[in-house]
C-alpha cells in the first residue's frame, strides 16, 4: 500500500495524509451506519420499530439527520469552565480512538503501518481516551460529570490490565507482536485460528478480553460513567452539539476498534473460514469486517438485556475476577509450551 | 469534614489534608427521580452521608380543591390525579370512605365491578413500578415489555369507561357506565395472556445475576422500624409483615376470593431489602389475576347507579377508611358539617410515608444504592404532594 | 378491644386529661384530651401490653372556623388489630401542640405537613419546617379565611 | 451590509434549497428532555414505549438539557417548580422548542380556579411553541402535537424571521 502511494505522489508528507485518510473511509460510513443500526437493534429487541419516518425505507437517513442539527446547535462552553481543555477534549477523544486503526490490518494487502511492535502500540494508544475523559470531566465544573469521569478513569484504568494479559497469552504463541504475522499465523481452515489453539486457555483469554474490552469502551453492563439514571449523563453532561457528536462517534469507533483487535488476534483477521475457498486481499477486507461486525452486534446485544453493575463491584470483577484469571491463562498457556 | 492528621500523610504533604463532603442535589429534573423529587445527598466520593429528601414540586393543593367543591361527587376527578399511576385505587379508597360516612350500601355487581377495576389497576400500576426500577437498575428492555402488557390492561379500561389514565370512573354509590357487553370475555383473555408473562419478567429481570447483585442485601427496612414509620403495602410486606388491608382490615368483598399476601422471605440477601420489595409486586400481580378471574366468574347481574344517592347530604361527623391501593395503605379523613359541600378531605398518602423512611435506609449507601432504594419504595410524587 | 373498654382504660389512667368521649351516634368514635399531656398518653398508648397502638395511620390538621385550629390521630395496633381516634383542639392564634414524633416516627412529617398547611405549630420537633409549599411563602393556605397573594416571586398566581 | 440584506431577502434557489436540508435535518431529530412532571409524564412513557413508538419520529430521550432541543412539559407546573423549569429552558442549547402537554401546563387545567401553588400555564414562565389538549392527551393527541411542531419547523427560514 505504502509503495503504491509512494510512486503516485513522491512527497513523504502527502503519502502519510493520504495513508490517514483511509481509516476514515471505513469509519465514517461505519458510524453513521452503526448508530443507525444500534436503534435499530434496540428496537426490534425492544419489540418497537425504531427510527421508520426520516428519510423512506426504514428511515435509513436517521443518523444524517442527527449529525446535521448536531451541527446546527450552539455550541455551549459552561461560564466557569476551563475553556481550553473543554474544547479539546472531545477531539483528543477521537484521536484515542482513531489512533488504534493505524496497525490494524483490513487485510493481507493493507495495513496502515506494519509496525512489529504492533499490538504493544494498541496497547499504548488506546489509554489516550481516560486522559480525554478526565479533561472533559473535570473542565466542564459541573459536579455530575466530575463523578462521571471519577468513574470512568477507573474504569478504563483498572480494565486495561485484564485486556493486556489476555492478549499477552495470544503474543507468548504468536511469537511476535507485529499483528499481520499474527494474522499469517491464523491462515488455513478456522480450527487454526487462534481461539482453538491450545484450547481452554486462549478461549478464556477471549473471554476475558471479550469482557475487558466492554469496559474499555463504556459499554454496559459497565456503562457506568454515563449511567443514565444515575449521575444525568456523566463526563457528557456539559456538552452539546458538535463536541456531543465527536463524544458519540468516538464511542462507536472505539467500539468497533476493539471488536476488530479481537477479530484479528483471535478469530483470524482476514482469513476466511474456509481455508482457500474465498481468501484473498478483497476477500479478506470483508471477512475482517464482518467479524468485527458480529462483535459491534454482540456489543448491542448486551446493552439492551443486562443491568448496570455498581462501581465496587466493577472493580471486584477486574481486580479479583478478570486479572486472576488471566494470570492463570498465560501460566497455563507456557506450561503447555513447554512441555 | 474530616481531617486526616495521621502523620505519615501529614510529613508527606507538610500540611494537613482536608477532604470535605460535596452536596449533591439530585434536583427535580433527574432521569430516576420518578417526578419531580429532589433529595439534597450529603456525599463523600460515593457513599452517602446523608440524605434529605425536597418535596412539593408537585403540590396541587388537592385538600382545598375538595373543600371548595360544590357536592361530594366533584371530588373523585381530583382524587384520580392523586396517585395517577393506580387512578381506580384511588377512586375506590375516597368512594369507600364517603359510603361509609352515608352509611349506604352498594349493590353486589357495583362491588364486583370495583374489585375486578381495582385488581386490574394494581397490575397496571406494578407494572409501572417494576419497568420503571428496571430503567433505574440499567436494564431497557423490562421497562418496554412491561408497558407492552399495560397497554392491554388500558385497552380494557378504555372499553368502559373512555380513559386511558384518570378514569372519574367510581362514583359515590356507584359506577359511572355499566361493563360494556364483551368486556367479561375480554378481561378472561387477558388473564390468560398475562399468567406466563410474569415468568417472562422473572427470567428477564427478577433472577438476572446483575440485577440480585444490584439489589439484594440493599436498603434493608427492618419490620419494626417499618411499623414504626407508618410503611404499608407491598414496602411493608417486604419486609416480612404479613399484613395486607384486603384480608385483615375487610372493605368490599375482599373475603370470598381466595388468594394469599405475598410477603418478602430474604430468599436473595436479608428480609426487608430492595430484592423482596421488587418481588412482593411481581408476586402480587400474580394474586390479583387470580382475584379477577374468580370475579368474573361470580359477577351477578344487577343495576350499577341505583344506590347513586341524587343529593349528598351526610349528617355532621367525621370517618377514617383505609383502603390497600397499589402502593400502600391509602386513608381519607373526610369531614362533613351537614352541608352538601365536604368541610375537610385529607388524603393519606402512602408514598408520603414511604419517603420519609427513606433517609433512614440509605445512610451510608452508594450513589447506585441510592436510586435502587428509591426505586424500590416505588413513589408517586402526585400521591406525594396531593 | 372495643372502644368503649379503650376509652373506660384511658378514662381511669388520665381521668383530667379526657374532654369529651363519643362512641355511639358517631361513625367513627373518639376522645377529644387535653393538648397538654398529649405527649404521654401517646407513649401509654404505644407501650401498654394491652393496648400495643404502634401504628400512627394518619394526623390531620383541622380548622374548625371558629378561631380553633386541631389535630386529629388516628392510630391502629398491628398486633390486637384494633384503633383508637384522638382529637386536640387548640386556640387559633396560640396554636401549640407538642410533637409526639419521638414515639411514632410517621408523625414526623406528618406534623410538618400539618404545620405547613393548616399552621398548628409542634413543640420539640426535630426538623420544624415547611415541607410542601416553598419555604419563603407566607400563610397557611388550607385556613378557610386564607386569601391568595397576587403574586409570588415575579408570577402571577391567581387565573 | 445593506447590499447583502437585499440580496438575501429573495431567498433564491440556494437558499431556499440549505433551508429545506437545515429544517428536515432539525426536525427528524428532535431530542426531547426526559423528565416528566405528573400523570402527562405517564402518558409520554406510555407513547415513547412499543405501542405508540417515538423512536419512528428520530425521537430520542436525552437526560441532560444541553443535548436537548425540544422541552416537552408534561404535567403540572406549580411554583416551586416554575423556577427551575425556567434555569432549565435557559440551559437548553440555541434551536430549541417547547411542547406544552397537558391543560395543566396550557392553562392550569383542572387546577385553575384554587390552585393557589400552581403556575396557570407554562407560558408564563418560558415561551411555548406547540399546545398539546387533553387530561392527560392520549398518546396518539401527543404525537399529532410532535408533527404540528415538525411542520412549524419545516416552515422556519434562515433568512426571513417567520412569525
Amino acid at each position: 500500500m505504502e509503495q503504491l502511494l509512494r510512486n503516485i505522489l513522491d512527497n513523504d508528507f502527502f503519502v502519510y495524509t493520504a495513508m490517514a485518510i483511509v481509516p476514515l473511509l471505513w469509519i465514517l460510513p461505519y458510524a453513521l451506519g452503526v448508530i443507525w443500526l444500534e436503534r435499530k437493534v434496540s428496537a426490534h429487541m425492544q419489540d418497537r420499530l425504531g427510527p421508520m419516518r426520516t428519510g423512506g425505507w426504514h428511515g435509513w437517513a436517521q443518523t444524517i439527520a442527527d449529525m446535521m442539527k448536531l451541527l446546527q446547535k450552539e455550541d455551549i462552553v459552561p461560564a466557569a469552565a476551563d475553556k481550553k481543555l473543554h474544547t479539546l477534549a472531545p477531539y483528543l477523544m477521537f484521536i484515542g480512538a482513531y489512533a488504534v486503526y493505524a496497525t490494524i490490518p483490513f487485510s493481507s494487502d493493507y495495513i496502515g503501518s506494519d509496525l512489529n511492535i504492533g499490538l504493544f502500540y494498541i496497547v499504548a494508544v488506546s489509554s489516550i481516551t481516560a486522559v480525554a475523559i478526565l479533561m472533559s470531566g473535570w473542565s466542564s465544573n459541573n459536579k455530575w460529570s466530575l463523578l462521571g469521569a471519577m468513574r470512568s478513569v477507573a474504569q478504563i484504568v483498572s480494565y486495561e490490565i485484564p485486556t493486556i494479559l489476555a492478549l499477552l497469552a495470544v503474543v507468548m504463541i504468536a511469537g511476535t507482536l507485529n499483528l499481520q504475522e499474527i494474522n499469517k499465523m491464523q491462515t488455513g481452515w478456522f480450527w487454526n485460528w487462534f481461539v482453538f489453539q491450545k484450547f481452554p486457555f486462549i478461549f478464556i483469554a477471549f473471554i476475558i478480553y471479550f469482557v475487558a474490552s466492554l469496559a474499555e469502551t463504556n459499554r454496559t453492563p459497565f456503562d457506568i460513567p454515563e449511567a443514565e439514571s444515575e449521575i444525568v449523563a456523566g463526563y457528557i453532561t456539559e456538552y452539546s452539539g458538535m463536541k456531543f457528536a465527536m463524544f458519540m462517534l468516538s464511542e462507536f469507533v472505539n467500539m468497533f476498534a476493539v471488536s476488530a483487535i479481537a477479530a484479528t488476534v483471535f478469530l483470524g483477521g482476514w482469513n476466511s473460514p474456509f481455508g482457500e475457498f474465498m481468501s484473498g486481499p478483497v476477500w479478506g477486507v470483508f471477512w475482517f469486517l464482518s467479524k468485527g461486525m458480529f462483535f459491534v452486534f454482540i456489543q448491542m446485544w448486551l446493552r439492551w438485556t443486562l443491568p448496570r453493575l455498581r462501581v465496587d463491584q466493577l472493580m471486584y470483577v477486574s481486580w479479583k475476577v478478570l486479572t486472576p484469571w488471566a494470570f492463570a491463562c498465560i501460566v497455563c498457556v507456557g506450561l503447555w509450551m513447554m512441555l | 469534614m474530616t481531617e486526616i492528621i495521621t502523620p505519615p500523610i501529614k510529613s508527606s504533604i507538610g500540611r494537613t489534608v482536608r477532604t470535605e463532603e460535596m452536596l449533591l442535589n439530585m434536583g427535580p429534573q433527574h432521569p430516576s427521580m420518578h417526578g419531580v423529587l429532589r433529595l439534597e445527598l450529603v456525599i463523600d466520593g460515593e457513599i452517602v452521608v446523608d440524605v434529605v429528601p425536597q418535596i412539593g414540586y408537585l403540590h396541587r393543593c388537592f385538600e382545598k380543591h375538595a373543600e371548595s367543591m360544590t357536592n361530594y361527587q366533584q371530588v373523585v376527578p381530583y382524587v384520580d390525579r392523586m396517585d395517577y399511576c393506580a387512578a381506580m385505587n384511588m377512586d375506590f379508597g375516597y368512594v369507600i370512605a364517603v359510603e361509609k360516612l352515608l352509611g349506604i350500601k352498594v349493590p353486589e355487581r357495583v362491588e364486583y365491578i370495583r374489585v375486578i377495576m381495582a385488581e386490574l389497576q394494581r397490575i397496571a400500576s406494578h407494572l409501572i413500578a417494576a419497568g420503571t426500577y428496571g430503567l433505574d437498575i440499567g436494564a431497557w428492555t423490562p421497562f418496554l415489555y412491561m408497558f407492552r402488557d399495560r397497554e392491554r390492561i388500558l385497552d380494557l379500561y378504555e372499553m368502559t369507561c373512555g380513559a386511558r389514565l384518570l378514569y372519574n370512573y367510581m362514583w359515590v354509590g356507584g359506577v359511572s357506565h355499566d361493563l360494556p357487553p364483551g368486556f367479561i370475555d375480554k378481561a378472561k383473555d387477558f388473564c390468560k395472556y398475562f399468567r406466563p408473562k410474569i415468568e417472562e419478567y422473572n427470567n428477564l429481570l427478577s433472577f438476572n445475576e446483575i440485577f440480585i447483585k444490584r439489589t439484594a442485601n440493599v436498603g434493608v427496612l427492618p419490620a419494626d422500624v417499618a411499623i414504626a414509620y407508618g410503611v404499608s403495602g407491598p414496602v411493608l410486606r417486604g419486609s416480612g409483615v404479613n399484613f395486607d388491608l384486603r384480608r385483615d382490615d375487610l372493605y368490599s368483598i375482599y373475603n370470598r376470593f381466595e388468594w394469599e399476601p405475598q410477603i418478602g422471605k430474604g430468599e436473595m440477601g436479608t428480609v426487608g431489602d430492595c430484592w423482596d420489595r421488587y418481588i412482593v409486586r411481581i408476586r402480587e400481580m400474580e394474586q390479583s389475576i387470580n382475584i379477577v378471574e374468580q370475579a368474573l366468574n361470580q359477577i351477578p347481574d344487577g343495576d350499577v347507579a341505583s344506590a347513586i344517592p341524587k343529593r349528598i347530604r351526610p349528617n355532621p361527623g367525621d370517618v377514617y377508611a383505609r383502603t390497600e391501593s397499589a402502593r400502600g395503605e391509602l386513608g381519607f379523613y373526610v369531614v362533613s358539617d351537614g352541608s352538601g359541600k365536604p368541610f375537610r378531605v385529607k388524603g393519606r398518602s402512602p408514598c408520603f410515608v414511604h419517603l420519609s423512611v427513606l433517609p433512614e435506609i440509605s445512610r451510608g449507601s452508594m450513589i447506585a444504592d441510592m436510586i435502587a432504594i428509591a426505586g424500590s419504595l416505588d413513589i408517586v410524587l402526585g400521591e406525594v404532594d396531593r | 378491644m372495643t372502644p368503649q373498654e379503650i376509652s373506660d382504660k384511658l378514662k381511669q389512667k388520665f381521668p383530667d386529661a379526657i374532654l369529651e368521649i363519643k362512641i355511639e351516634g358517631v361513625v367513627d368514635p373518639y376522645i377529644k384530651i387535653s393538648p397538654s399531656n398529649l405527649k404521654d398518653i401517646a407513649l401509654y398508648l404505644r407501650d401498654d401490653p394491652d393496648f400495643q397502638f404502634d401504628f400512627l395511620m394518619c394526623l390531620s390538621g383541622m380548622d374548625y372556623t371558629k378561631g380553633t385550629l386541631g389535630v386529629v390521630y388516628n392510630i391502629f395496633s398491628m398486633k390486637k388489630k384494633h384503633k383508637v381516634n384522638l382529637k386536640v383542639d387548640v386556640p387559633k392564634d396560640k396554636a401549640e401542640v407538642p410533637s409526639i414524633a419521638s414515639v411514632w416516627p410517621a408523625a414526623n412529617w406528618h406534623e410538618r405537613e400539618a404545620y405547613d398547611l393548616i399552621g398548628v405549630k409542634f413543640l420539640d420537633h426535630p426538623d420544624m419546617r415547611r415541607i410542601l409549599m416553598p419555604d419563603d411563602w407566607d400563610g397557611h393556605p388550607l385556613q378557610k379565611d386564607y386569601k391568595v397573594p397576587e403574586y409570588y416571586q415575579g408570577m402571577k398566581v391567581p387565573y | 451590509m445593506g447590499l447583502l440584506d437585499k440580496q438575501f431577502n429573495n431567498s433564491n434557489v440556494i437558499i431556499t434549497s440549505m433551508d429545506n436540508l437545515l429544517n428536515w435535518a432539525r426536525l427528524s431529530s428532535m431530542w426531547p428532555m426526559q423528565f416528566g412532571l405528573a400523570c402527562c409524564a405517564i402518558e409520554m412513557m406510555a407513547t415513547g414505549a412499543s405501542h405508540y413508538d417515538l423512536d419512528r419520529f428520530g425521537i430520542f430521550f436525552r437526560a441532560s438539557p444541553r443535548q436537548t432541543d425540544v422541552m416537552i412539559v408534561a404535567g403540572t407546573v406549580t411554583l416551586k417548580m416554575a423556577t427551575r423549569i425556567k434555569k432549565l429552558y435557559d440551559q437548553m442549547a440555541e434551536p430549541r422548542y417547547v411542547l406544552s402537554m397537558g391543560s395543566c401546563a396550557n392553562c392550569g387545567g383542572p387546577y385553575w380556579e384554587h390552585g393557589y401553588h400552581v403556575l396557570k400555564g407554562v407560558d408564563r414562565v418560558i415561551p411555548v411553541d406547540v399546545y398539546v389538549p387533553g387530561c392527560p392527551p392520549r398518546p396518539e393527541a401527543l404525537l399529532e402535537g410532535i408533527m404540528k411542531l415538525q411542520e412549524k419547523i419545516r416552515s422556519e427560514s434562515l433568512v426571513k424571521k417567520t412569525a
